[in-house]
C-alpha cells in the first residue's frame, strides 16, 4: 500500500510539473479574488428542499439561491453554482472546486474540527418523516427493528444512528445518495421513515400531504443550519463578509421574510455560531 | 410533461452529445498516442501505455472521476466541472481506443506490408499508405461502439457536477414525482441518440468499403 | 493531501462486508446474464421471425441506454406499476438483463462464427436439433467467445459501482460512506481504485488462463 | 450449352436394376433464386460400387452430392437411400410430401458423409468425434463407443491419434479422422465431397489410400472429386455433370474412352492434368 501510495504521488508530481503548474496553490485573499473576478462559485446539491431544489419548472430555486442572491448583492459579485451530490459536495470545496458551500449542513462538533461555518439559517433538529396514514409510526421511538432511510454523508444519517442505538431492537438504517430518492423509497413503501431535519420534511409534508406526514416530535438534539467554508486562512476573510451579510439580512427582516416564505414559520436563531450539541 | 420540460430535457440531452462528442475525439488522439507508445520496442514507452490501459480499464468510471475532479487539486490541477468530466470521459475512452487500434494494425496482414517494402516504400509511406487506412477500417466498427459506449458512460458525469441527459432526468423526476416519465423520456432520447450514431457507424463502414475489391 | 489508510483499516469488517457484496452481485448478474444471453441468442436463431424482431428491438432498448437510466426506471419508476423490488434484487435483476442484452449479442456472433460444416456434419451422423445445439454449437461456441465473455464480465464489475445508487451495500457504497463518516475522502478513492484494479486485473488473468487452456480446442488451419 | 444440350447420357444405365441401387436419385432439380443448379437429374448408384461425380466447377456436382445428403433441399424430384426416400416422399398425385424430421434422421443416419472442410468438432478429440454419434445417436455405452470408435480409427491408420485434438492433427490425418466418423455408424453409402481438395498435394495420398481400401472392401462410395487419376483408377462408374445436366454415366472405359464427349474432352483439357486421362 506504502508503495503504491508512493507511486501515485510521484507519478502526479511528475504531472504536475511537466505541464508547469505550481503545487501548492498562491493563497490569494479569497474575498478579494471573489470580487475582482465579480464571482462567487458555492457548491451545493440541489436535492435538499426547500433551501436547494430543482422546481417543476426544472429551476434551481429554494431558500438558498434567494438568500445568496441577497448575498452576492451585499458583495457586489454573481453567484456561480456547482451542483453535485451531496456526498461529493465536501471533498470539493477541500479541493477549491468553490469557495464556500451551501447546503445547507447541520452544525455538528466533527464538523467544526474541520470546517468554519457562518451563522446559522434555519433549524436542522431531526425528525421523521413518515407515509400519511401510518398508524404504526406515532412517535419516534416506534421506528425501533424499523428500516429507516436517510442522506449519505449526512448529520441527519448520523443522529438517526445515534438515536437508534438508544431503542431496543435498534433500528436498520438505508443511506441515499440523496434525500429525494429517500422519499421515493417512503413512497413507495420499501422503507417505514425518512429522517432528515425538521424544516425539510415539514416542507415535503405540506407539500404531498396526501403521501407523507412528520412524526413529533423531533427526535434529534436541537441544531442549526449553516453554511460551510473552510479553515483555510485566506477564505476567512470571504466567510466574515458573508457572515455580516446574513446578520444585515437578520436585522433588516429580509431573512425573516424568506423563512417565512420557505417554511411557513420564521426561526429564531442565534447570531453566532453556537456549541452544537451533536 | 409540458413543454417547457421537454425542452429541458433536449437541452440535456444536447450537452449529453456535445461532451461526449468532444470526449471521443480527444479520445481517440490520446489513444492514437497511447497505441503507438504500447507498439514501441522501447520499454520505457510500451510499460506506461500498458500501465494506463490497465488503470483507465480496470477502475470504474465513477471512481476515476473523483479522483480526476478531487485529486488533482491537490497537486495543483484544478479543473471545472465540466472539464474533469471530458477529461475522465477521454482518457477512459482512450485506453479503450487504444486496445482496438492496436488489435487493427496488428490485423493488417503481413504480406500487404511486404508487398510495399518490395515496391519501396518507406515504413513511414508504408504506415500512411497502407496500414493506417486498413488499420481505420478495421477500427471503424469498434470506434462507433466505442462512441456509444461513452454516449451511455457520460450518464455519471453528474457525480463532478455535470447536469446531463441522466440528472436532468433525475432532478424533474425528484420535483414532479414522475420518475417512470422522466426516466423513460430519457431513455428514449438516448435510444434516438444511440441508434442515430449506430447507423451513422453502419453507413460510414459501407462507404468505408467501397474502396474494396 | 494525506493518505493514511489505517483509518481504513479499522473498518476492514465493513469493507470487507461490502466486497463481498460486490463479489457476489457480480458473479450472480454475470452468470445469469450469460445464460439469458444463451437463451435470447437460440430464441432469435430458431424461433419464429416475430420473436427474433421482438427480442432484436429490446436487446437495442438496453444496449442503447444507460445501465443508471435502467436501474432508475426500474427501482423508481417501478412501484408506480406495482412492481415494488429490495435494493439488491432490482440491482440483481437490472444487471443481469443489462448483461443479458449484451451476452446475447455476444453468443449471437458466436452461432454465426461457428462454420456451418460443423453443423451439417453433425447432422449427417443424425444428431437432433437440440443435440447439435448442446453437444457442438454451444461448447464451440463458448471457446469462440470467450475473450468477448472475460470482457463482457470485465465491464460488469465496474458496473457494479451503479448499484451504490439504489442502496445497494457494495464495495463503493460501503468505503465511499466510512470516506465521508471519517473525512477521508482522497483515502477511500484510493482503496477503490485499487480494490476495483485488483478484482478486473484478476478476472483478466483468470480468463487468459483459461483461453490458453483451451488454445488447442482452437480451430485447425 | 446450347450445343452440349441435346446430347443424352450416353451409356445406358438400365443395365443396373432399380433394387439394386444404393442411391437413387429420381428427377432433381435445384434452383437458387433464379439460378438453376441442378437441371433435372436421374441417377442410379450401384451398390458395393465405387461411383465417381466429375465435372468443371459450378457443374453442380457438390449441391448433387448435398442433395443427396439432404443438406440442400432439391427443389422438386425425390431421393432414395436403398428405397427408402429421404425427405421427400413421391406422393399418389405425382408432387412430394416432406417426411418428418425422425425420418430424416433416420434414413440420413445411414448414408456417411465426409466434406471438403473435413469439419471436425475443434472441442473434441478425434476419439470423440468418432464417438459422438454413437453415443448421442446409437445410445451406446460410452465405453462400447470408444472400443468400436478406436476400431474406425485403425482402419483409416490412426489409432496412436485417438487423444488428440483436431488442431493437433495434419489437414490429411483430419480427415482420415472424418472419414472414421462416418464410417462408425456402419453407413450403407459414403459420400466423399472433394475429400482432398483442401489438402497439400502431398497429404493426398494418404486420404486417396484410405478410401481405395473402403471401395476394395465392396463398400458404396459416391465421390465428387476432381482427381481424375483416382476416378480412373478406383471408379467403377463415371458420371460426368455439366451445367447442372448428366452429360454421361457409365464404366471408365465409355467414359473416358473414344470418341470423347466433347464437353468432357473439353473439360480434361481446360481444367486438369493432359495427361490424367491416359491412365484409362
Amino acid at each position: 500500500m506504502a508503495m503504491n501510495k508512493r507511486f501515485l504521488m510521484k507519478a502526479m508530481l511528475g504531472l504536475s510539473l511537466a505541464l508547469g503548474l505550481p503545487l501548492a496553490a498562491h493563497a490569494e485573499d479569497t474575498l478579494a479574488k471573489v470580487k475582482s473576478a465579480g464571482v462567487l462559485k458555492v457548491g451545493t446539491e440541489t436535492a435538499f428542499a426547500p433551501f436547494d431544489f430543482i422546481n417543476e419548472s426544472g429551476e434551481h430555486a429554494g431558500l438558498n439561491v434567494d438568500m445568496f442572491d441577497e448575498i452576492g448583492k451585499e458583495l457586489g459579485v454573481k453567484i456561480e453554482w456547482v451542483t453535485l451530490p451531496w456526498d461529493g459536495v465536501l471533498p470539493a470545496l477541500e479541493a477549491g472546486k468553490f469557495d464556500m458551500v451551501a447546503g445547507p449542513a447541520t452544525i455538528t462538533k466533527a464538523r467544526l474540527e474541520r470546517y468554519r461555518f457562518t451563522i446559522p439559517i434555519a433549524e436542522a433538529t431531526v425528525a421523521l418523516l413518515k407515509q400519511a396514514g401510518d398508524d404504526s409510526l406515532s412517535k419516534p421511538e416506534d421506528i425501533a427493528g424499523k428500516l429507516v432511510g436517510s442522506g449519505k454523508a449526512t448529520a441527519q444519517l448520523a443522529q438517526l444512528q445515534e438515536f437508534g442505538k438508544s431503542l431496543k431492537g435498534g433500528v436498520e438504517t438505508r443511506e441515499y445518495v440523496s434525500f429525494n430518492e429517500a422519499y421515493a423509497d417512503l413512497a413507495a413503501g420499501r422503507i417505514v421513515a425518512v429522517a432528515n431535519s425538521l424544516p425539510n420534511i415539514a416542507y415535503v409534508a405540506q407539500q404531498q400531504s396526501d403521501t407523507f406526514a412528520v412524526v413529533k416530535p423531533a427526535f434529534g438534539q436541537p441544531s442549526y443550519f449553516g453554511f460551510i467554508g473552510t479553515k483555510k486562512p485566506e477564505d476567512q476573510s470571504l466567510l466574515d463578509a458573508v457572515d455580516a451579510a446574513i446578520l444585515k439580512m437578520k436585522q433588516d427582516g429580509r431573512l425573516g421574510k424568506m423563512q417565512e416564505k420557505w417554511f411557513g414559520t420564521t426561526f429564531d436563531t442565534p447570531d453566532t455560531v453556537p456549541e452544537p450539541k451533536v | 410533461m409540458s413543454l417547457r420540460l421537454f425542452e429541458l430535457m433536449l437541452w440535456a440531452a444536447g450537452y449529453t452529445v456535445v461532451i461526449s462528442a468532444i470526449s471521443i475525439v480527444i479520445g481517440l488522439g490520446i489513444g492514437l498516442l497511447v497505441c503507438a507508445a504500447k507498439l514501441s520496442p522501447n520499454r520505457l514507452l510500451s510499460l506506461p501505455a500498458t500501465l494506463f490501459i490497465s488503470f483507465f480499464r480496470g477502475v470504474p468510471l465513477l471512481v476515476q472521476l473523483l479522483l480526476i475532479y478531487n485529486l488533482l487539486p491537490a497537486v495543483g490541477i484544478s479543473v471545472p466541472s465540466v472539464v474533469a468530466a471530458v477529461v475522465g470521459l477521454s482518457l477512459c475512452t482512450a485506453a479503450y481506443q487504444a486496445e482496438n487500434l492496436r488489435g487493427g494494425f496488428n490485423s493488417v496482414p503481413k504480406g500487404l506490408l511486404e508487398a510495399a517494402d518490395m515496391v519501396g516504400l518507406t515504413p513511414w509511406q508504408q504506415l500512411k499508405r497502407i496500414r493506417a487506412p486498413i488499420a481505420f477500417r478495421l477500427t471503424l466498427p469498434a470506434l462507433v461502439n466505442e462512441a456509444i459506449l461513452i454516449l451511455k458512460a457520460s450518464s455519471l458525469i453528474s457525480v463532478v457536477g455535470v447536469i446531463e441527459l441522466t440528472r436532468m432526468a433525475q432532478n424533474l423526476a425528484a420535483s414532479t414525482y414522475k420518475p417512470l416519465l422522466f426516466y423513460s423520456v430519457a431513455g428514449a432520447l438516448y435510444l434516438v441518440i444511440c441508434w442515430t450514431v449506430a447507423g451513422g457507424g453502419a453507413l460510414a463502414e459501407r462507404m468505408a468499403r467501397v474502396g474494396r475489391a | 493531501m494525506s493518505l493514511d489508510f489505517g483509518l481504513m483499516l479499522e473498518k476492514l469488517p465493513e469493507i470487507l462486508a461490502g466486497l463481498w457484496v460486490t463479489i457476489w452481485v457480480w458473479v450472480v448478474a454475470t452468470a445469469l446474464g450469460a445464460a439469458l444471453g444463451f437463451l435470447v441468442a437460440a430464441a432469435r436463431r430458431y424461433g419464429p421471425p416475430p420473436v427474433d424482431w421482438l427480442l432484436r428491438l429490446l436487446v437495442e432498448i438496453l444496449r442503447g441506454t444507460p445501465f443508471l437510466v435502467q436501474l432508475f426506471l426500474l427501482y423508481f419508476g417501478g412501484p408506480f406499476v406495482g412492481l415494488r423490488l429490495e435494493p439488491i434484487p432490482a440491482g440483481l435483476i437490472g444487471l443481469t438483463v443489462y448483461a443479458g442484452a449484451y451476452f446475447s449479442e455476444i453468443f449471437r456472433a458466436g452461432f454465426d462464427a461457428v462454420p456451418r460444416g460443423h453443423v451439417e456434419a453433425a447432422q449427417c451422423v443424425g444428431l437432433s436439433r437440440s443435440q447439435i445445439l448442446r453437444r457442438i454449437l454451444l461448447p464451440e461456441m463458448t471457446m469462440l467467445v470467450l475473450p468477448q465473455c472475460v470482457n463482457m464480465a470485465i465491464l460488469l464489475i465496474k458496473e457494479t459501482a451503479i448499484l451504490s445508487i439504489i442502496t445497494v451495500p457494495e464495495m463503493t457504497m460501503v468505503i465511499g460512506a466510512i470516506g465521508s463518516q471519517q473525512y477521508a475522502f482522497a483515502d477511500a478513492m484510493f482503496l477503490l481504485a485499487l480494490f476495483y484494479w485488483v478484482l478486473v486485473e484478476i478476472c483478466g488473468l483468470l480468463g487468459r488462463i483459461a483461453e490458453a487452456r483451451l488454445s488447442k480446442f482452437r480451430f485447425a488451419a | 450449352m446450347s450445343d452440349t444440350a441435346p446430347l443424352a447420357p450416353r451409356a445406358s444405365t438400365a443395365e443396373t436394376p432399380e433394387a439394386d441401387a444404393a442411391v437413387l436419385v429420381r428427377g432433381v432439380t435445384k434452383r437458387f433464386g433464379d439460378t438453376e443448379v441442378l437441371a433435372g437429374i436421374d441417377l442410379k448408384v450401384p451398390t458395393g460400387a465405387t461411383t465417381c461425380l466429375i465435372g468443371p466447377s459450378g457443374s453442380g456436382k457438390s449441391t448433387l452430392l448435398r442433395c443427396i445428403a439432404f443438406l440442400e433441399e432439391a427443389t422438386t424430384g425425390t431421393i432414395e437411400i436403398h428405397g427408402d426416400p429421404l425427405g421427400f416422399a413421391e406422393a399418389p398425385d405425382g408432387g412430394r410430401t416432406r417426411l418428418s424430421p425422425q425420418s430424416i434422421r433416420a434414413v440420413r443416419s445411414r448414408i456417411g458423409m465426409v466434406f471438403q472442410q473435413f469439419n471436425l468438432w475443434p472441442h473434441m478429440t478425434a476419439l470423440g468425434n468418432v464417438c459422438e454419434a454413437l453415443v448421442t445417436v446409437r445410445r451406446m455405452r460410452r465405453s462400447e463407443a470408444e472400443e468400436h470408435g478406436m476400431a474406425q480409427l485403425s482402419r483409416v491408420g490412426l489409432a496412436n491419434r485417438a487423444k488428440h485434438y483436431p488442431s493437433e492433427l495434419s489437414g490429411g490425418q483430419q480427415q482420415r479422422v472424418a472419414i472414421a466418423r462416418a464410417l462408425a455408424l456402419d453407413p450403407e453409402v459414403m459420400l466423399f465431397d472433394e475429400p482432398t481438395a483442401s489438402l497439400d498435394p502431398e497429404l493426398t495420398g494418404e486420404v486417396l489410400n484410405v478410401m481405395r481400401d473402403l471401395a476394395g472392401s465392396g463398400m458404396t462410395l459416391l465421390v465428387v472429386t476432381h482427381e481424375i487419376g483416382f476416378a480412373a483408377t478406383v471408379g467403377q462408374r463415371i458420371a460426368f455433370l455439366d451445367h447442372g445436366r448428366l452429360l454421361l454415366d457409365g464404366t471408365p472405359r465409355e467414359v473416358f474412352g473414344e470418341p470423347r464427349h466433347p464437353r468432357l474432352a473439353q473439360f480434361l483439357e481446360t481444367y486438369l492434368d493432359r495427361g490424367a486421362a491416359a491412365l484409362v
